[in-house]
This record gives C-alpha cells, structure tokens and sequence, in this order.
C-alpha cells in the first residue's frame, strides 16, 4: 500500500496524467485528426492507477480496447502514446495499431486488444511464463464487466485456478458493455447478480468488489493480490465498481443512460475525491496542485505536438512486420 | 422503387420478414435500444419489442449456438455479429454445429438462421475489426455465403436468406451502408441465391467483384471506357452458391479475367473463383487470371497505411492495362 | 416425482435397456464391427433415466459424445439407434453421424454431439425458441465435468440466466474428463472446486448436487428443476455425481485411474442398487426381475440383428443431405 | 538414419528441443499420463514433469490464448489441439492474437508458439473429428502452416517449427502417425520452411499434394508408370510459406498440373494453388488445371462413405488419365 507522501502525490500524478491526455484525445477526435474508434477512460482512473503501482518492473499487464490508462498508469510515453493514437510513424506501434492496440512491449504491456475479453487467456500465459522460466514476476488482467460474460473469461480464470498462477484479475466494472447494463431487474441485461466479483467462488479462488473510485482501495487490494500471486498462492479477482464519463466510444449518444446518472457519478469523480483527501491530510495545497497540474498539461500538450508533427508511415510500411524480424 | 440507404434496406427486409411470420427474430451485441453498432437493426426493438429484438451479453459463442438450438426448435433467428473480425469467437459454432447439424443427423435437423456481419476496412478501425474472412466459409461445406453490393440486392438476398431453411452467412460491407439506391416497394421482392447479375457489359476483359469492390471495378471500368477498353463487371451476389456459368460464359467472350477482392490475397475466394475457371475454362484465357487484392498482411490502422493496403481504382486500371 | 409401482419399474426398464444396449455395443465394437469411437454410458444410467422421465412429449434434450443413455431414455428406437452406430443405411442418420451424432429429432434429441460443450448453447437456443413461439417446453442440457470448464458452459448458462430460459442443465460428473480428474489437491485437474454446482453462484441460478447413482435422486431434482423452468422460473443446474465403468471410449487402457477406484464405485451400480430398492419394497421379485432383463436382452438382441443385416448406404449419399431438403 | 514412426519423429523433435531449450513446454489436453491422444507426446510427461507437459481442462479457447500469452513473454509453448476439427473453437484467438499480435504492435511482440493439430479423415470418426482445416490458417497473414508427409520431415519441420519466432501450425495426418520412416540420426537435423520436395521426377504431368495425399500420389504414379506415363510428385511440406518456384518449374516442364486434396474442394488451399498457378505459369499450361479433391460436404460416418469421400489412388489415376 501506498502511503507516503510521495506515493500519494504520485498516484495523484499518474491519474491526472490520464485525466489530461484523454481530454485531448477527446478534443482532436471531435476534431477529425484521428481516426478509428477511441474509446476514452475518463472517469475510471482510479482503477488504472491504482492496480498498477502495486507492481514492479518486470510484471507485466494486458489491457483492452479502452487502453489508454492503462498503458499511461503502467509508464508509457506520452509522446509515443499520441502519435500512435494518432497513427503517426513515430507512434509505438509505427502507425499500424492505433488506439485500440496501443502497447509497449518492453514495459510489460501484452498488447490494448479490441477483441472484448482476448486479454485474460493472454495474460494466464503470461503466468505460466513465470512458472515455465521461474520468475516471481505477475501479471494484472484489466479487463470490462461487459468481458466478464465472453467464455474467455471462464477458460482463462479456471485456468489460472488450476495451476496457481500468478495473476490478479482486475474488472472494470463501469456498468455497462456498450449500451447494455451489467445488471438490472429485467431481461436486459449482461448478467442475473450484482456483483461480478461473485464469480470467484466458481473457481475456488478469492474475489473481492472495491469501490473503483477510490485510488487507494484500488491499489490495496490489488497490492494483497500481487503478494498472494508472487507468493505462489495464485489468482484473485478484482472487481472495480467505476462509471465511465464520456460514451462507449467518442461519437455514443449514450441513450441508454440518464444524464443524471451520468452526473451522479461524476460526483464522485476518482481525482477530486483523492485531491480533497490529499488537501484534507495537508499533503497537497491548491497550489501545489494547480502546479502539478500545468505541468502535467504541459506534458501532454508536448506529446501532442510531437504527435501532429511527427511524419505519416511510409505506405511500403504495411507489409512489414508481419512476421517477427522480418522474413516470411 | 423508392430510395434506400443498404442499411435501411436491410432493415427494411427484417421488418417485412419479421411482419409475416412470428418465429423470426433477432438477436446480437446492442441491436436494440443502441440500433446496432453501425444502426442497421434502428428503430426495430420498438416496432418489434425486446422479445423479438434481443441485445445479448458479450457472448457470440452463445448466440450463434443459441441460434443454432432456436433454428433446430422452429425459430428462425436472425444473429448479428458485431464485425466480421469477431467470427473466430463463434467460429466452432458456425462450423460445427450450424454447418453439419443436417448432415450429421441424415437430413433430420433443419438450421434456418442468417448471421449477418459487417465486413472490411476503410475506416480506420484497424487489424481486429476491418477483416474480410468470408473465404473461411465458402470452405464449410453446408452453408450459404451471401455478399451484396447494394441497396436493392441486400433487401433481396437478406429476404431471401430469411426464407431459407439452411443457414446463411450474410456478409455486409461497412462502407456501403450508406450507400443509396433504388430498391422495388414490392414486399414480395427477392433476390434469388445463385444468381450473378453483369452489372456492366464489355468485350475486351471480364472483372469479378464483390461488395465495395462493385462499384470500384465500376468506377474503373468508366474511367476505362473513356480509353476505349470494354470491361465487363460481373457481381455474383451469392459466393455459395456461385454462379459459374454466367462468369464462364463472360471469360468465354472477353478471354481475360481480373478478380478483384478486398481479401488478403493468399486462400481467398478471389483465389476460389481463379481455380474454377483455371479448372472449367482454361481455354478461354488469352491472358493468366488476376487477383487484385489486399496484401498478406493483418489491416493497418493508419489512413495512410489502410489506403496503400485497399485496392482503389486506380489499381484495378492499371492491372486491366496490363492483361490487355 | 414418480411414485406408482409402474412408473418405478419403468425407470428401471429404462436403465435396463441402456445397460443392454452398451454391453452389445462394448462386445461388438471389440469384435472389430463398430467404425469410429464409441463412448459408453454404462455406469451412469440413473442420470439419464432419473433426468428424461421428467420431461413431456414436446420437450427437448441435448446431448453428447456420450449419448447412447440420452437417446435411449428419451425413447430412441434401439434398431434405429444399433443400425446407426453400425453406419448402416437404416440408421437415424442414414449411417452418415454414427455414434457421436446419433439423433432422433421428432422426439427432440437435438443431436449427440462430437463437440465437448457444444450442447449448453443450443439448449440455451431451444430455450429461447419457447420464448419466441409461446410454448411451455423445457430443454434438459447433458454435459460432463469436463465440459463445464469450457467457454460455452460460461455462456450458455450466462444467456439462459439473463433471459430466464426453460432450460435444465444436467451436469454428468463422472469424475473425469478422458485421463483429467475433475478435482484433486494438486495442479493435475479439471477446475478448483469440488461441486460443479458451486458454479450456479456466477449466474444467480440454484444449483444443487445430487447422487447420480440414484435414479430417485435424479428423477426429484430435475422434476423440480423442470416444474420451476415451465413456470417461468428460468434455469437451473444440476449436478449428478456418477462414474463410467468403462474407459474414456472403448480402447481406452484407463492407466488415470486405478482398479479399486472402479470397484469401489461398482458397488454402487445404480441399477443394483434400485433393483434392491424395488425389492425391499416388494415391487419387484426375483422373477420379475429377471423376466425384464430377458426382455431388454430380446429387444436389444433383435436391433442388433436389425443392424447387422441393414444395408450399407449408398456411395452417392455422400453429397446429400448438405443441405436441408435437398438444393444447394 | 534410424527407423521411426510419424508420431515417434514427432515426440523426438519435442524432446530433443526441449532437452536444449528450458523455455520450450507442452500443454494440451491429455498430453500427460494418457500420452495425447494419438500417442504423440508419450513418455514426455514422465522424461520432463507436469510443470513442461501440461496437461490442461478441456479449453481450447485458454489453450491458444494463452499459448500467445507465454510466446509474448519469454516461453516458447507447443500446444496440442486434439482434432483439426476443433480449430474453431480457438479461431480468434490463432486469428486475432496469434497472427496479429505481431503486426498490429509494429513489431514489437514476438510470439514464438506452435500449434500441433491431427488433420484428416480415415478413421471413421465422422463429421466433427475428421476435417482438413488448414486452407483457414492459409488465409491468415502472420502465421506459418507446416504439413509434413513422412517421418523425416514430420521431425526436421517440427524442430524449425519451435525454433521459429512465428506461430506456426503444425498439422499432422492421422493416418500417417504408425508410418514408419527412416529418420536422419543427427540432433541438428531440421527442414527448413518454405522448400518444397520433388518426391519422384516426371515429365507427363505433375501432381502436387500434402499429408497423407502424397503417398496416394506416389502409389498412382507408381501404377501409372506401368503404362508408361510418368508423373512428376511435388510436396510443398509447408503450405506457408509456399515454394511456388519448384512448383511452377514442374509445370513448365510438364504442362499439366493435378492438385490432390482431401480438403472439400471449395474454398481449399488446392484452390489457393491454382490460383497462383493461373496467375503466374498459364503459358506453362497445356491442360486445364485439376483439383482432385473431397466433396462439399462434411465427412460421413460409414465406412463405406466416407471411402466414397475421400480420394483415393484409383481417382488420382482416373484423373491423370483423362488429362493426358
Ligand atoms: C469479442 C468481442 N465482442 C464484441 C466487441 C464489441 N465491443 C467492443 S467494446 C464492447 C463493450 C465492452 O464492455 P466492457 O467489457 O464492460 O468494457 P467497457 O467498454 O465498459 O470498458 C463491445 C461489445 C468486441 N470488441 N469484441
Ligand atoms: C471442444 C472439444 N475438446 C476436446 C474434445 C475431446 N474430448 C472428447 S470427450 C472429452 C472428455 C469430456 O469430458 P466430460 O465432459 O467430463 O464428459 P465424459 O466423457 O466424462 O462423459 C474430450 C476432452 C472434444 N470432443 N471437444
Ligand atoms: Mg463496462
Ligand atoms: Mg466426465
């Protein structure tokens, strides 16, 4: 657990990181500078955040579509980040990937992934891995509560179980997969119980539901789940209960939820709950925050301009890379 | 005739199907108050109510095998898959149960379900969700491969693939859903499985094409028109079953064949198509068969990578200028 | 539940037949006669008998690579049944599906299946189908231990669940799957938990674990769990807990599992032990007894010489039937 | 050179890398005690432990995406799927993660993995549990796909198989697993991908074939040289990459090309071969190209069926016979 003063502001940091890179996102996708789908994690940064300052250097994470904090909160770079969301050559993916695939391999980033739920089975090979070469590293699965209803799911958590892997699965629970609601008390919806952390007890393993707007509960419990898996004690699963702000994805009329629902959870926003806290326990001043702010702005706005003046990829790009070091 | 866009054909095919009999119904990844990913199911969960319009969880496995299961128990279940990219997940089902379940069971078991998906690229959307995988299922033996590439021909063959009582892969182009056409008002308008349509007439050389790739081998054979070469553009509408007599018969007149396929190239069906006449029509070609297609690669994200990546028709006229 | 004198015989007919039947078709397929593989049923009639006797003319049943006991306690006709496992023409499958496909769909029996955990889906569609056409049927699912560690277990029950479907899912844990066990105390198994049902849990369902040896057992839960899903209720699962006496499939040297684990369950054969129910009970002598079994051991003597000297199909039968009725 | 069976040579090539390799481990459903279904893995379990010959739960899905999973971060797993017919099942994950993961990250992943299937018919196991699949995997950019035809082979592409950093699917023929073989004694004796073998020179005709087809087309030839016609047998041993140039060699030697297939014919990776053939050896072509393969239909259960099914000697040398 994270508790000094430094590891707060840290966390503070690394959210507000996010928080202002996906409002550009958000802005020069309205703009028409990127193409694709971009699906923005605004709203859920606590979760990111949280999860991935319980590791060390050599774990690793998978993420989803929705992978943008992920891959910041796990020490991405920004500019990299941008360009490749922007489909530049300078991007970490070469232009090739985008958004949806956004990774940074050498950061222990098994790939964004725009199949729903391809990254637990991934991220359990990622534990066998650590049995195979006998490394104590462990792996965070980040996935949706809509992925928790794909059969991957099942296959890779029963798998884990089985052999004790190291691996802390970690749902998202935003409440909902695309337009449908994870539970309610008619027929649509994506699952018949409230909370997805249930699902453990079919496994064997231990699951637990935090409030996913809360940095520090995040990263508690996920901090006790990485010992357990470090430890040999195998898996656990998470559950995250956070809202997303904008739509599914930028260009969602988001018809199937109210706006009041919308600014209920805004309320409990994940950085202003943790800026208070921190003003609270006098770790952190307006102005202090104010600053840390600019200069996180700065930051992005740099990755943003590296972004839009980095070159397009050379057409004779596309067939390159398709097999590892080049030769078919 | 009235004006359509493809999406509101489709849509307007469902309606009229799901009008007259009451065991058609549908179901899929937020095709009901959301209208679907790229709006084609719309306003249907209102007219038609949730029981009939089922969003589904995140579980394509489960709803090509329910399909399966409704279609065996006198249903005939519509199932949307969200992209063509997704397939995989549900590939099991579609090949092993949907696909054999008649023969397997000696005739006794009949499947009536279309599983409709959007295909290709074009729009940014990157490796996972711009594939064109419909050769995979030309190589099923028992089911129907169906790809239209207009307004007028998506109401008729998805009526049609409705009515039938096999299951049916309906392949849709992203790109064309919007797309405008004349479509008949005549409810009872279809469009018959097996039947190719010569979009355009010409001598000097025949194209082959399907979905988007229509209007670009089209557009190609204008601008061509304008040399003064006279290009044939053939869309067999249906890829199982396939018409061969009408393409024979085209390669017969012209002696020269293009195939023109958004598919990375390696086992597609443009590759199919080549083999049939390769193996029924040899004589007729003056010139060897080819495939304009997408490269053995996965689909790049960038614009600029996905437009290098697409055939465009700039591609087809240079490939028919160099057959001539 | 069944209760009269008859109805209990009934169930023991039923086990009866499926215990013939296998036993011919064990001595056959050794005798070289049989193509293919053959899963035998013998060990778990009770849960076939016990699960079937609860359902109603126009309900359904999906099943299995094991599905000899399924078709057989639906009311398969054993020529047809013995002519197909044969690959003859007069076959329910013309010869064309064999053991693993093996089917009659007038009474229901939507396929065998080759498919481990195919079935689970398509029960959830038959579900759905009741819904649709407003009919009050019931699909009872048959799937091993093994096959609830597959994706479309996850699924299907999932699907069946959110849609409250009339669909009883009737797990046969015979405690393995091939060579896996379902469960020990090191990594060597199937999945994490003991009962199957614990799995219920994940989809707010009631699942419940019944002896699978015993017929009674089997026949009160599924009745209860079919009343509970015609009513609307939706799904439930149900796990029965049996063993197969022979191997895997017929051939299978069975080195997973040791020769007093088999005895041991051989004591309690649940044909042996209902006949000594029905005895105690005084509903069945001695000689009744031994009249049934003489006349299982005609009917299934007659299918076996109805298959033996059916035709073989016709070599041009192997491109019909593709396509339902006929054109492509 | 010593003498081993298909399945033998396999186990072999497995040991013998893993022996070298600490990072090389199997998983698969009862690849352990029970020693595979077929037999392959053996004795591995008892020479390597259960932690590297990982028996798994019946979950193909988990299988593969795991397997991708380990490729990306440092292991180098062979997984076994127990029947090519049940590649459906973890299609996505061989489709979108597998062959793309590579790509779609701009090179950064590495996903060194293997994935041994049992291809084929003949063994009266029926519609789910006798397909050919592999004209799937052909269609899909970022993978390899490997079809040995004997012993030698099946262990030289195996051990190239593993040391590659690609996946690679591995498909083997039931049939052949008991052939035995004469297989070179040395541990570094490997095949390397994408060099096909001209297995009996010819000057008539040429037939190419895969797996099990190229002993029926060495049998043909044999019967067919008695008549005095001499057929050229080409096995391409891995189907991608493809040797087109020995390939297209022999047609312009012969003229005639018969490709030999137990595929269902449409769709099949016979089709892609014809294709290239049409496209880039026409001139060579004094005949029409011939695919003789299985039906459009699933495999049949009967014995007597499923002989009708599949293609056999007699049907290669009918077929040779009337192109000449
Ligand atoms: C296998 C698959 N099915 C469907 C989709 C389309 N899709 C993309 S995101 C999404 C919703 C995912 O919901 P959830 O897992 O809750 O994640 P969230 O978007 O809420 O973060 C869907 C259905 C997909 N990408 N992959
Ligand atoms: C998807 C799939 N994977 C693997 C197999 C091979 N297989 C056939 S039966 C079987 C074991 C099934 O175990 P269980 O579900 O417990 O049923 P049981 O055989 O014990 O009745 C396996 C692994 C298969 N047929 N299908
Ligand atoms: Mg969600
Ligand atoms: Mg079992």
């Amino acid at each position: 657990m994270k508790e000094s003063k430094e590891e707060l502001v840290k966390l503070l940091e690394d959210m507000l990181v996010i928080r202002e890179f996906e409002t550009k996102v958000q802005k020069h996708f309205a703009e028409g500078e990127i193409p694709g789908f971009v699906h923005l994690y605004l709203g859920e940064e606590a979760v990111a955040v949280g999860a991935c300052s319980a590791l060390k250097e050599d774990d690793f994470i998978t993420s989803t579509h929705r992978g943008h904090g992920h891959l910041l909160a796990r020490g991405g770079d920004l500019k990299k980040m941008m360009a490749e969301i922007f489909g530049k050559a300078t991007g970490y993916n070469k232009g090739k990937g985008g958004s949806m695939h956004i990774a940074d391999v050498s950061l222990g980033i098994l790939g964004a992934n725009g199949i729903v739920g391809a990254g637990l089975p991934i991220a359990a090979g990622s534990g066998i891995s650590a049995q195979i070469l006998d490394k104590d590293s462990v792996t965070i699965c980040f996935f949706g509560d809509g992925a928790s209803n794909r059969g991957t799911f099942h296959e890779a958590i029963n798998m884990a179980s089985v052999w004790d892997l190291p691996v802390v699965f970690v749902c998202e629970n935003n409440l909902y997969g695309i337009s449908m609601p994870q539970y309610t008390n008619d027929h649509r919806k994506g699952q018949n119980i409230q909370d997805v952390s249930d699902r453990a007890v079919a496994y064997g393993i231990s699951g637990v539901t935090v409030d996913g707007n809360d940095v520090m509960a995040v990263n508690e419990a996920v901090v006790e789940a990485v010992k357990k898996a470090r430890s040999g004690g195998g898996p656990s699963l998470i559950e995250c209960k956070t809202y997303r702000h904008r739509g599914h994805f930028e260009g969602d009329p988001t018809v199937y939820r109210s706006d009041e629902e919308v600014e209920r959870w805004k309320e409990k926003d994940p950085i202003d709950r943790f800026v208070k806290i921190l003003k609270d326990q006098e770790i952190l001043d307006d102005e202090g925050y104010k600053e840390l702010r600019n200069e996180v702005k700065g930051r992005v706005e740099e990755a943003l301009q590296f972004a839009q003046e980095s070159p397009e990829p050379d057409p004779s790009e596309v067939t390159t890379d398709v097999y590892y070091g080049g030769a078919e | 005739m009235k004006k359509l866009s493809y999406a509101e054909a489709l849509r307007e095919a469902m309606a009229e199907e799901m009008e007259k009999d009451s065991s058609v119904f549908i179901m899929g990844e937020d095709v009901g108050i959301f209208g679907g990913c790229f709006g084609v199911t719309g306003d249907l969960v209102e007219r038609f109510g949730q029981d009939r319009v089922r969003d589904t969880p995140i579980t394509e496995t489960a709803i090509i095998g329910s399909a399966v299961g409704a279609a065996m128990t006198g249903s005939r279940p519509i199932a949307e898959i969200m992209f063509a990219g997704f397939l995989g997940v549900p590939m099991d089902e579609i090949f092993n149960q949907a696909a054999k379940m008649c023969y397997m069971t000696g005739g006794q078991a009949k499947v009536p379900m279309v599983l409709r998906v959007p295909n290709g690229a074009g729009i940014g959307a990157a490796a996972q969700h711009s594939e064109r995988t419909e050769a995979w299922f030309t190589h099923i033996p028992g089911l129907k491969v169906v790809y239209p590439s207009n307004a007028a021909d998506a109401k008729g063959l998805l009526k049609t693939a409705i009515r039938d009582d096999n299951p049916v892969m309906f392949f849709e182009h992203k790109i064309l859903y919007n797309h405008v056409g004349d479509v008949p008002e005549d409810e009872d308008y279809v469009v018959p499985f097996g039947v190719a349509e010569v979009k355009r007439e010409g001598s000097d050389l025949t194209i082959i094409a399907t979905g988007i790739e229509v209007s670009h081998s089209l557009e190609a054979a204008e601008k061509l028109a304008e040399e003064g070469i006279s290009v044939e553009v053939i869309d067999p509408r249906t890829l199982v079953p396939f018409d061969k007599e009408t393409l024979l018969k085209s390669v017969e007149k012209t002696g020269k064949l293009l195939i023109v396929s958004e598919e990375t190239k390696r086992g597609s069906f443009a590759s199919e198509i080549s083999a049939v006449v390769a193996e029924e029509g040899l004589f007729y070609l003056e010139q060897p068969i080819k495939r304009v297609c997408a490269p053995d690669a996965p689909v790049p994200f960038s614009s600029v990578l996905e437009q290098a990546y697409l055939p465009n028709p700039d591609d087809i006229v240079t490939a028919v200028k160099e057959m001539l």
